[in-house]
Parts: C-alpha cells; structure tokens; sequence
C-alpha cells in the first residue's frame, strides 16, 4: 500500500493505492490520524489506485468518518475503483459516503 | 420434446482441480491467499470481477481466523483449500483455532448515517459474495467451505 | 476554440482549449458574462489547452476579473499552457492572477 | 589577436526566403496570419516558443490594423510580408488604414492588483518580443517593420 497526501487549505486529498487488508490498514490509520492531530478534518481520499480493500481498511474508513464528522469535517471518496467500490457495497457501507467522479469534484464540494 | 438420450453428467461429477496451502497466520500472508484463490477462479472461468469477490470473501475468512480465532497468538497455521471446476469454486480454510462458526453470527444490516456500526462486515461480505457457505467443526479444527457456482452479478 | 463549463456549488472550472484572439473572445466573454448572470463569481479557468492568447482575450480575462473581485469572487488559472502563460507575461499581466499548478489546486484554493 | 583575414560577410546580406500574403482585414484572417509567421520561422530555425512569440506580436499588430485602424469597415486590407534568413526574421505589416505610428505610443508597465489597465498591452507584447520595431508612412499606407534576430528567452 501507498499512501500519498496532498494538502491544501481546506481540504486535505489522500491518494491510496495497492492492498488494504490487516496488514496495512494500520499504515492508513496512523497517517490519517497524524493529520487529524495537525488540525485537519476535511478530506477526499483518493481510491483509483485501491486493489483490494477489506473489512479491516474499511473500518478505518468508518472510525476516521466518525472522528472527522465530529469535529464538523467529513471524509469523502474519489475516483474509487472497480474494487474499493465492490467493497464498500458488499460491506453495506455505502449509503455512508459521499462518493464523487474525480478528486476535483471531491475537492470543490467542500 | 424428450429424447431417448441420457443427461450428460452432472457439474458435481467433473474433476476438480484442487490446490491445497498452509499458511502461518499472519496477516502478511494475506496477498498469498488472494493469489492462490485467483489461480482457482481463473481455472473455473470466472470473470476478473467474480474473482476478485471470491478473494475478498476468503481474505475476510482468513482475516478472522488470524483477528479473531488465534486472537494473534503465536505459531498457528490456516490451511487453504480450494477445488475449481468450470463455473464452480470451492474454498474450503481450515484453522486449529477455536471452535467458531460464522454462520451462526447474525447478519448486520447496511449501514446508515445514524447507524454506523462497523463490526460485522467481514461475515456480510461472504455471504454476500457466496452462494454456500458451510461450517463444521472436525476434530480440533474449523473448517469453513465457501461456494461460489455463478457469475457474480455485483453487489 | 472551444469552452467546456464545469459548475461546482462554491466554483465553476471553465476550460478554454484551442486559439483566443478577436475572432474567439467575443464567445469566452459571452460564456463567462452568462455564468456571472446565474449568479457564479468564483472562476477556475482551466488554460491547459490554449493554443494562442492575444490580447482580445486577456483582456476579455482582466474585464472578468474585475467584475467577479467586485462581487467578492475571483478567477483563478490552473494548469497553464507554456503559450498561455508567456502570453500573460508578455502582455504584464501575470502579477494580476493567481495561479495553480492543476484544476484540482485551483478549486481547493477557493 | 587580430588576424589579415577579411570578415566573414555579415548575415544581412545573405539572401532572405520572402513570402508575401494579403488579408481581408478580419479577425477570422488572424490563424493564417501565424501560419505565415511560423512558417517563415521555422525556415529561420527558430524554437516553437520563440515562433510563437513572433506569431503573438504579428497578431498583435494586424489584431491593431483590423480594430483601430480599419475601425470595422469593410473592405480594408491588409499586407503580411515575411523575410527569413537564419537566424532572423523580418514581419513587415502594410495596410491603407490612416497613419498610425505605435512606435510612439506610451509603453504600458506591468499592471499590478491596484492598477489593471487593460489598454495598451498588445504594443507592449510586440515590444517585448521584436529586437526592433520600425514604422514609416510611405504614401497612403503604414509600414511596420518588426524584426526578430535572436532566440526568445522567455518573459
Ligand atoms: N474465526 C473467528 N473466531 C472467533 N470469533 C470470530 C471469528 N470470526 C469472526 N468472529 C467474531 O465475529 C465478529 C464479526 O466478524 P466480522 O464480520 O468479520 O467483523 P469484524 O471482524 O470486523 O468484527 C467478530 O467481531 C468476532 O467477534
Ligand atoms: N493601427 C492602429 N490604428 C489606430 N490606433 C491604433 C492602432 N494600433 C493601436 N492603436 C491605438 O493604440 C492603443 C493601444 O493598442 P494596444 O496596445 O494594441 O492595446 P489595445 O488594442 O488592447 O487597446 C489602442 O487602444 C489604439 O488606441
């Protein structure tokens, strides 16, 4: 997995790409909360480069959504591949996000 | 109209390619999982999508064999079985961990944005993705088989 | 030339492709006018894919700045063309815009 | 270290490739206008970029003949004559419009957040690209000379 994040005032866009299972779902959560630690709570993640995505990325996916909707941000998806997609309905977890084309609609709909 | 002709043999009665692994549980085996259920789908025919359905499905298996069963303890192992027919997949896991049995786990709903639960999405992704999934506990071992005998049609 | 309008809630992205001379701007400014009737005052213009820029329509592009900084808007440049932005700097104008790297920037800026 | 050696011809006096086109003065007219000008610039071996700036100064100046000096009224025309040797183009710009010397018109500066004056930019561009700008009123017609005899380095 890489996990590549690209700042901007309002909003912070996280690109993810390769394998999220158990194995690296704790890379994405430690740098999602190191970003929230730095005040951050508006985010578009970026799934196109996503190959596999399992329940446990999925769960930081929901704990981060959680956490950021609190405090007034919210964490939206982009661009998801095939695969993130199939995921996340399998899951039944997608009447929870706000899902967009491409990072630019992402990002304007902050 | 009827003919005299004798059925052609039941999909049951054609070989089955069987490729059985074992792995540690560890999470890092993960990717090796997938590539062994994508070798077995690729046999039976199925398309990129199934396929990659079909691993989901065995990854959250395995995923809670290692989470859940072993609870992360040293030495355990997780054996992966599968048995590919044409149009026809058969995963069986088999853990020395214990007794568990997921079907008897009650199904969680689709989430909602007043309902966010998070636990149980391992077991509704199998089920989603498999036509059977069967339980039996054989000695000191769980053995989990997953079926999968159609196209997926997406979720 | 071509103009291919991409309305968000907070900006409108507004690409311009092709040759802006005399013979073209009167249509960029036509198109631009119209969005600022709907009310829109926040401007992304996506200038990757100009070809040529006379002064007919830098103009047209200073005039519409004016208007949109009045009602508290902006209109911003991303992912210029080589030609695009040695026009804006022959003509002295690039010390008026703010500038962007990508679409994706410019619409975060807002 | 002087040498008896006698210097080289200079490079004026090799022969110029001339092409001479004339235009209906009409914005529409204003793509072949650069089409001449990069043609007549690639036979001068100069870069796409330096081109361009000479394709965006000749614009300028016809954009000016069409729109000022012409005001609109049919029927106007106007001449574009290039001259290249390598190395160094000449764009010479003759129409019938009244005498019209933008050799002598204020250069504009660099417009600032406080100051976006609009007017006068296309004079500017032509001065910033062309080494040298030369105007005469020869009879009933305006001459505009630009040269351009070294490489663009940019803004
Ligand atoms: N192999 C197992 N051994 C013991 N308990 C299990 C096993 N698999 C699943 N469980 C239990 O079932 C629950 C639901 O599993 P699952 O749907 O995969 O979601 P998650 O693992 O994200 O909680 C787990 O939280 C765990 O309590
Ligand atoms: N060929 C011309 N005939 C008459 N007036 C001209 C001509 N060219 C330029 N001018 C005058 O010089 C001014 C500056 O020209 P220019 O720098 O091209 O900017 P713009 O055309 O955008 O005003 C014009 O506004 C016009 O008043």
């Amino acid at each position: 997995m890489e996990i590549k994040t690209q700042p901007y005032e309002r909003v912070t866009v996280v690109a993810v790409e390769g394998r999220v299972d158990s194995a690296s779902a704790g890379d994405l959560e430690a740098e999602l909360k190191r970003l929230i630690e730095e005040g951050k709570a508006s985010f578009v993640l970026d799934l196109s480069g996503v190959e596999f995505l399992s329940s446990s990325g999925l769960r930081v996916l929901v704990t981060t959504l959680k956490t950021v909707r609190k405090a007034g941000g919210d964490l939206r998806l982009a661009a998801m591949s095939q695969r993130a997609s199939d995921a996340i309905e399998l899951a039944g977890l997608d009447p929870l996000f706000k899902t967009y084309e491409d990072r630019e609609a992402a990002v304007a709909s902050f | 109209m009827r003919t005299a002709k004798q059925p052609s043999p039941p999909s049951e009665a054609a070989t089955a390619e069987v490729s059985r692994q074992t792995f540690p549980a560890e999470s890092e085996q993960l990717r090796q999982v997938c590539e062994s259920v994508r070798e077995a789908a690729s046999l039976c025919g199925f398309d990129e999508r199934t396929s990659y359905a079909c691993q989901l499905a065995t990854c959250e298996a395995v995923e809670n064999v290692i989470q859940h069963g072993y609870r992360g303890a040293a030495g355990g192992q997780v054996t992966v079985e599968t048995r590919a027919r044409p149009g026809d997949l058969v995963v069986e896991i088999v853990d020395d961990a214990p007794p568990f049995d997921p079907t008897s786990y009650p199904l969680v709903s689709d989430a909602s944005p007043d309902d966010m639960q998070v636990g149980g999405r391992g077991i509704l992704m199998i089920h989603r993705v498999m036509d059977d999934v069967h339980y039996e506990r054989r000695g000191n071992k769980n053995h989990l088989r997953l079926t999968k005998n159609r196209a997926f049609t997406g979720a």
